[in-house]
């Protein structure tokens, strides 16, 4: 087992126009660590990740794979230098090369003998589920066998460092999730260090060392699953990781780890994980996870059932309270649209942040 | 430079290659030929002017070389032992620039006598009865078109009696065509009647057709006066090593020997169809008698006079006529 | 390639940086300089400084432009300019139509195209417009058959016939282009048209305008080619008194005395007149991005035609076959089968003399191979540089050098070829260069050069529409996989052109086996081109020895396309040749 | 509002080579209807959808719009002659139109003005988050925006049916949920009928009239999201809609509603929902939701933690039972590896099928 890159981004900085696609973003990935990035559309994740794999100039700053400046600003070690494998985006299949050809010629630079490479990319192909399609070029493939394809085009030949730009994004939910446990043991075994994008949350927390929250070309936050979803450090990170809903109140009383904000007549206690003082104005970020039908140590909070969603487990509610609305409000029976409900709010799950004003510049 | 011992022979003649092979025979001396039409093989000498990459050059026509001779590019040398008859020695430069190893006419009037009668003279071609029947070669193109300009300068009395009766010609009709062989091939498929040629094409042509008689295409040839004769020249580089020099001084001492010239006239098509200007060479086999210089047909131009205007006279042809 | 600075270290920096002098790249330029810009920076210059290569006694003078500003000239380049414009858009309408014909219907028709199409390529212009002239001329055939068009041949003999030669000549050009970058489009952007509701016309002109690129080198190439044709122009225009530029030009440096100043300074508003061209085209593209082929790129299913539509597709293309070639072959069999110079009139007789004797001739066999000899190598070469080239005019990235590159490429083009063979003779026939030991001028490597830099802008041309085409993400995956550029290279772009460079190599050898005008100026003395010796064939009165010569050079031209075709059907592997196959 | 298409799918078939994507598959969506498509990677959902939007054609079988044949084998109506818009999976935008040019013409077929056309295509882009992104060219734009343009360009012109083609596959949670609720609100709006593929369930629970699971190019059940969760007609639409895992055991009695099913030692309540026998060798596919550590109707199994994975609202936990291993067993707090835990099954949650034979033939 070889040890994958241990990976330092530094202030890195790419402009598209005015636009800044990574706004002087800094990660450390420790060698053979797994890190997922979570952030929303357009918010500089591939550009990232296309950085570390050489094959976008940044505009400034630094990418180190150990003590190696792989990026300075615009100077790049060239990509194939770099001893990784990436999963596009777009797949970025070669069209001329059937399935077992694409994953074979991503092979060829571990330069085994034909039978050993023959060997691995089968066993490549099977691990996807594709071994029956071996011969079909990627025209002949739907979308989610061209997806696997690229996915054993990545993880064939054991490379140091695995970049997967929301690699299972095509595939059903059962599939996913064989595939997840395929790629965390299999970037365990090699020891490789990994970075990948998704934008399914129960995939990062399954398969992350590490999660960075990205948003508008920065890093908001980057720390264990459990961390970022119970202390998010910012406003975004809470609500990127799962709202209910906001309500808008001020700090009554704070203690060490809990605050109660009042919301007109009602009060509930939260968390925080950022400073506040009494008296402030806070947003009330309320988790799905907080709500429910049934008591706790809260006051519960009147509402009315406006609209209802089957989950399969159970019933989705969206309930209106005088504060606000809040979504997912979860019970394995439905109640009807219009019934009165009392909805309690579970304190740990329930974080004030100071009211942000919205921001114009962006 | 390169090929340093070889002649550099640059020639617009067809016989050329088995002159060029006669001569290495006889002499040991290699020969590189150049054979290109006359407009490109002067085009190439003109490029390469800084550095002239030629030995010999050979095309009818001998106002290029009064050209070159007045830029003092020729090597003068008179070949030893030419025997010259009359109009060898005549058409002869004084300044020995170059070697006139024979002749052709400029032009034959050759005309489809299925579908014309015979012109007598060139008014008569400028008259109504060869209205749109008459073509003639464009002087930009073609090489020994020139001269025949030059002659109607020298029989008209200047430049302006020349653009007249040319002028009256396309009034009447004429039509333009690049060279020789374009002409007479318009000739025989009908498009006109009657085209103003070099001799040596115009009986090429004729022959042709008295061979493989086509009903309706019976073409004929004739010299109406004034006919003006149009050498064929060698010239030697003034600017090539001494190497070159002297293989082209032997190669100019052989093309003027009979031998030579009984090889230029071996075939019995086209360039191969001249006079010869040694004396006791007869032309080729098929080649029709020359009109007689006594007859007053023929006049001969002096090549240093018209040179100089040449440029300007096919400028005013290309602008005006063709 | 080369402009992708690496860096490893501070070491390997400096290490790097010397390797980047002397790269591939490097290589590159220094040839595309020799080769192309050099002899038409030469030649151009000459209009300013006659004296710097001994064709005037001026330094520095602009007497030539006033020369050359004469309306007379105006008027031709104008022509040149008009006929080159509208032949150009003509051919690329056409060929766009005929690509879709073939390639996206199942006309049955198409395979006799894909047949035909390197003969079209082939004929040479003369004949084209002699088999034209054969049809109209007074007592042409038309007229032995009882018809008498006049009005008809005075159109001929004008802009008329010389714009509909120079179309049809066009065609060929265009088709390779547009067909080899239709391959590489895939249904999806037409069914995304058709799925919101636009017809068949609109799924049309999608793909039409997903083609621009290879539209706009079509454009670009015939543009090119018939400004720079003397065929057609010597054939019909002088006759019709309408000049154009090539002809003007030919006439000024075939002239006695020759004047290349003049000469440069015509060519010099000529091209000025292309940079318009160019800047047309970089407008039109800039900015759009037109990378259409990708692993996802779906295979075409041909449309099925009704009787009727595929009659008509079917009558089209063979009425576009019997006009572009049927007619110069039979403008070639009435010069070559014909005893005389090549006539119709009433009791002519056909008979293979003329064949019988060309083949029998060593003025047939020597040069045939030596050109064929040429061509291979030129074919060879210029299509890696074509390659390289393409893929720079694509690029997004190096601005001047891309800029630069585009110029010179037109430029060989729009030059006609004794001028561009006029200024190789300027640059390598120096004193200087002599001195020093360079002895280029007069040699075969030389001749050879000159091929491919008269070929590198059609094959480079016919390359772009498809260098376009990738997304950048097929290379990228390579490299990220752990392969150089080069291999990168290798393994992506090359497959993926493969048919397209095919298709320029046989481009390239058809177009040189029988180039007439770099041949003459620059063969080396004693072993003349075959093309040269055609000419003088043509040019002593054996009109039919001279075209069975042709017609030799022609078959055995097709046989090499038909091999290498054949070799690449057998040899290529299966992904290389699905590329652009229709389901 | 006009009328969304009645559609009528009867038995297709679509074969490539050996393989039969679409296995003389029927199915019928009503004007109006929003029907989902869930299936594996591969099963001939794209192909369907595009065979309905005229540009796959079929080896045999009918599609009808309404009363109109619109395929009849390889016989098509043209796809514009449908009145339908898709996103395709692929996203297919044009390259060289920027995403504003790209919604405006599909925006062409409605022959407004081009003010009132342009109205409508921005209105389209704000909706799905792109207005400042309007003059980028699908090459600028992220990969969850180009599918964003994708999606505008296909819901910009009302046409009588849309189709979807996993058109949200590439972007995160939040977005989802919002573009989700945009997609229902509009097609029903426009009382467009809807196909729509995706792979996420509670996408599908959530927007579904109907769900069609689709394998191997069948259509193996089309039910409302309850039914299909709750009363699942075969073996594989149970599972795919999630298990936790399966045991094997033997009908020991039947009831109208439920089944005792004994699995060595101990027995387990289940439903079923296709006749069985007593004595019958069955499989008990039990459903994330009917495992818990704590106490209902079936006696607890006795097994042993190995696994947990951290989920945000809390832990999932794998387990080994004496009769083979379940995943996703759920709990606020996390239980550690190797730690003994009594796990409780929910009868009404885990459902007996007949055993079946491995299928060999697929
Ligand atoms: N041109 C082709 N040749 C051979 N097989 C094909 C071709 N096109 C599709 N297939 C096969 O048909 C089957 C169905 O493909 P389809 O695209 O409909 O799947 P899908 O359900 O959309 O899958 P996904 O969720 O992965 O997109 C797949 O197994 C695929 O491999
Ligand atoms: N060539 C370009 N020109 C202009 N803007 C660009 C260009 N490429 C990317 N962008 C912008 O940069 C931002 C970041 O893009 P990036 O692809 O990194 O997003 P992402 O986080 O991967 O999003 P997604 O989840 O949608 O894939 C986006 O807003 C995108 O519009
Ligand atoms: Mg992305
Ligand atoms: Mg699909």
């Amino acid at each position: 087992m070889k040890s994958g890159h241990a990976i330092r981004i530094e202030s890195v900085r790419k402009n598209y126009g005015a636009l800044a696609a990574l706004d002087g973003l800094s990660l450390n990935i420790k060698a053979g660590e797994f890190t997922v990035l979570l952030g929303p559309s357009g918010s500089g994740k591939s550009t990232l990740i296309r950085s570390l794999a050489g094959i976008e100039k940044l505009d400034s700053g630094s990418i180190f794979f150990g003590d190696r400046e792989v990026n300075r600003g615009p100077l790049n070690v060239a990509p194939e230098k770099r001893d990784l494998a990436m999963v596009f985006q777009d797949y970025a299949l070669w069209p001329h090369l059937s399935a077992l050809e694409n994953v074979g010629y991503a092979m060829k630079r571990r330069k085994l003998s034909p039978d050993d490479s023959l060997k691995k990319v089968r066993a490549a192909l099977s691990r996807v589920g594709l071994a029956s399609k071996e011969a079909n070029y990627p025209h002949q493939l739907s979308g989610g066998e061209q997806q696997r394809v690229a996915l054993a085009r990545a993880i064939v030949a054991d490379p140091a460092l695995l970049l997967f730009d929301e690699p299972l994004s095509n595939l059903d939910a059962d599939l996913r999730e064989r595939l997840r446990i395929e790629i965390s043991t299999l970037t365990r075994e090699i020891g490789a260090s990994a970075l990948y994008i998704t934008h399914d949350q129960s995939e990062a927390f399954a398969l992350a060392d590490q999660i960075g929250v990205i948003n508008h070309g920065v890093i908001e936050q980057i720390d264990s699953p459990e961390i970022i979803y119970e202390k998010p450090a910012t406003r975004f990170v809470a609500t990127f990781t799962g709202t209910a809903g906001i309500f808008k109140g001020t700090v009554k009383s704070i203690s060490a780890k809990r605050c109660v904000i009042s919301l007109g007549k009602d009060s509930l206690t939260a968390r925080h994980t950022v400073p506040l003082e009494v008296g402030q104005e806070v947003d009330l970020l309320v988790r799905p996870a907080a709500t429910s039908f049934t008591q706790n140590d809260n006051e519960p909070i009147s509402s009315t059932i406006i609209d209802i969603a089957y989950r399969g487990r159970g019933y989705e509610h969206a309930i209106e309270t005088k504060y606000g609305s809040l979504t997912g409000v979860f019970d394995t029976i439905s109640h009807s649209r219009g019934q009165k409900m009392e909805v309690s709010i579970d304190p740990d799950k329930c974080i004030a942040f100071p009211r942000q004003l919205p921001d114009l510049t962006k | 430079a390169h090929a340093a011992d070889a002649l550099q022979l640059y020639a617009a003649l067809d016989y050329s290659t088995d002159v060029a092979a006669a001569f290495t025979a006889k002499t040991g001396i290699p020969v590189n030929l150049t054979a290109l039409s006359t407009g490109p093989l002067l085009a190439k000498m003109t490029a390469e002017k800084n550095n002239p990459q030629w030995g010999v050059y050979w095309a009818d026509g001998a106002e290029p070389c009064a050209a070159l001779d007045l830029d003092k590019q020729l090597l003068h040398y008179k070949s030893k032992g030419a025997h010259l008859n009359a109009i060898g020695v005549q058409l002869a430069p004084k300044t020995m620039a170059y070697q006139v190893p024979g002749f052709t006419e400029m032009v034959g009037v050759v005309y489809n006598s299925s579908k014309v009668r015979k012109p007598t003279s060139w008014d008569d071609l400028a008259s109504a009865d060869f209205k749109g029947q008459v073509g003639m070669n464009n002087p930009s193109i073609s090489g020994p078109t020139y001269p025949f300009l030059a002659g109607f300068m020298q029989q008209l009395g200047g430049i302006d009696a020349m653009k007249a009766y040319i002028l009256k010609m396309k009034g009447n009709g004429m039509r333009v065509f690049d060279k020789n062989s374009k002409t007479m091939a318009a000739l025989t498929t009908g498009v006109i009647n009657v085209g103003l040629v070099q001799s040596s094409s115009g009986i090429t042509t004729v022959n042709i057709y008295k061979n493989k008689p086509v009903t309706g295409v019976t073409p004929a040839i004739t010299f109406l006066s004034k006919t003006t004769v149009l050498p064929s020249c060698l010239a030697i580089d003034g600017r090539a090593s001494v190497f070159q020099q002297d293989a082209a001084k032997k190669f100019a001492d052989f093309v003027m020997t009979t031998d030579a010239v009984a090889i230029m006239t071996k075939s019995n098509f086209g360039d191969s169809l001249f006079w010869p200007t040694l004396v006791g060479r007869n032309p080729a086999p098929g080649t029709s008698t020359m009109p007689s210089i006594a007859s007053g047909i023929v006049q001969f131009v002096d090549p240093y006079k018209y040179a100089s205007i040449q440029g300007e006279i096919q400028d005013w042809f290309t602008k005006n006529i063709a | 390639m080369s402009n992708e600075r690496e860096l490893d270290g501070i070491f390997p920096r400096a290490l790097s940086f010397l390797r980047s002098k002397f790269s591939p790249m490097t290589v590159f330029w220094l040839l595309i300089v020799s080769i192309l810009v050099l002899p038409i920076i030469l030649f151009l210059a000459v209009a300013f400084t006659p004296k710097l290569l001994d064709q005037g006694p001026q330094w520095f003078t602009f007497s030539s432009f006033k020369a050359a500003a004469d309306p007379y000239f105006l008027r031709a380049i104008w022509h040149s300019f008009l006929l080159g414009v509208i032949s150009a858009i003509a051919a690329t309408a056409i060929a766009l139509g005929v690509a879709w014909i073939v390639l996206r219907t199942s006309a049955s028709s198409r395979k006799i195209w894909n047949l035909s199409i390197f003969a079209l390529l082939l004929a040479p212009s003369y004949l084209i417009a002699l088999g034209w002239e054969r049809i109209f001329e007074r007592a042409g055939v038309l007229n032995i058959v009882g018809i008498d068009l006049p009005q008809v041949r005075d159109l001929l003999y004008g802009p008329v016939g010389i714009g509909a030669i120079l179309t049809f000549k066009g065609i060929p050009f265009a088709y390779l282009v547009i067909s080899n970058a239709m391959r590489g489009l895939g249904e999806e952007f037409e069914q995304a048209v058709r799925v919101h509701g636009g017809s068949k016309i609109q799924a049309f002109k999608m793909m039409a305008t997903l083609l621009l690129p290879a539209l706009w080198s079509g454009v670009a190439i015939v543009f090119a080619e018939s400004i720079s044709d003397f065929g057609v122009a010597s054939q019909l225009a002088s006759p019709g008194r309408f000049s154009v530029a090539t002809f003007t030009l030919y006439r000024s440096v075939m002239s006695i005395p020759v004047s290349f100043p003049l000469c440069a300074a015509i060519s010099i508003i000529l091209l000025a007149l292309v940079v318009l061209a160019l800047l047309a085209q970089a407008k039109a593209l800039r900015g759009r991005s037109f990378r259409v082929l990708s692993g996802r790129t779906r295979p075409i299913t041909r449309r099925e035609l009704s009787r009727l539509s595929s009659l008509g597709a079917n009558s089209a293309i063979y009425g576009l076959l019997f006009i572009t070639l049927g007619i110069p072959v039979f403008g070639a069999i009435s010069a070559s089968m014909i005893q005389g110079l090549g006539t119709v009139i009433s009791n002519y007789q056909f008979n293979f003399d003329n064949y019988i004797r060309v083949i029998q001739s060593p003025l047939l066999r020597a040069p045939l191979l030596f050109s064929a000899e040429a061509a291979l190598i030129t074919a060879s070469v210029a299509v890696v540089l074509a390659a390289v080239s393409s893929k720079m005019l694509v690029s997004t990235k190096n601005g001047a050098g891309k800029k630069l590159l585009d110029f010179f490429l037109l430029a060989a083009v729009g030059l006609p070829g004794i001028v561009f063979a006029i200024g190789y003779i300027f640059a390598y026939n120096l004193p200087i260069a002599q001195r020093y030991g360079f002895h280029l001028y007069g040699t075969v490597a030389l001749l050879v050069l000159a091929y491919i830099a008269t070929a590198l802008p059609s094959t480079t041309r016919s390359l772009v529409g498809n260098m376009n085409q990738f997304q950048e993400s097929l290379s990228e995956a390579c490299r990220v996989h752990g392969f150089s550029a080069i291999k990168t290279w290798i393994a992506v772009v090359l497959p993926l052109i493969s048919r397209p460079l095919l298709a320029a190599w046989c481009l390239t050898y058809c177009g040189t086996l029988l180039e007439l005008p770099v041949s003459q100026i620059l063969y080396p003395p004693g072993r003349a081109p075959l093309a040269v010796g055609i000419d003088r064939a043509l040019g002593n009165y054996d009109f039919g020895g001279g075209t069975a010569m042709e017609v030799f050079a022609i078959i055995s031209a097709l046989m090499v396309v038909a091999l290498a075709f054949s070799l690449y059907e057998y040899l290529a592997p299966t992904g290389w040749k699905q590329l652009g196959k229709a389901r």
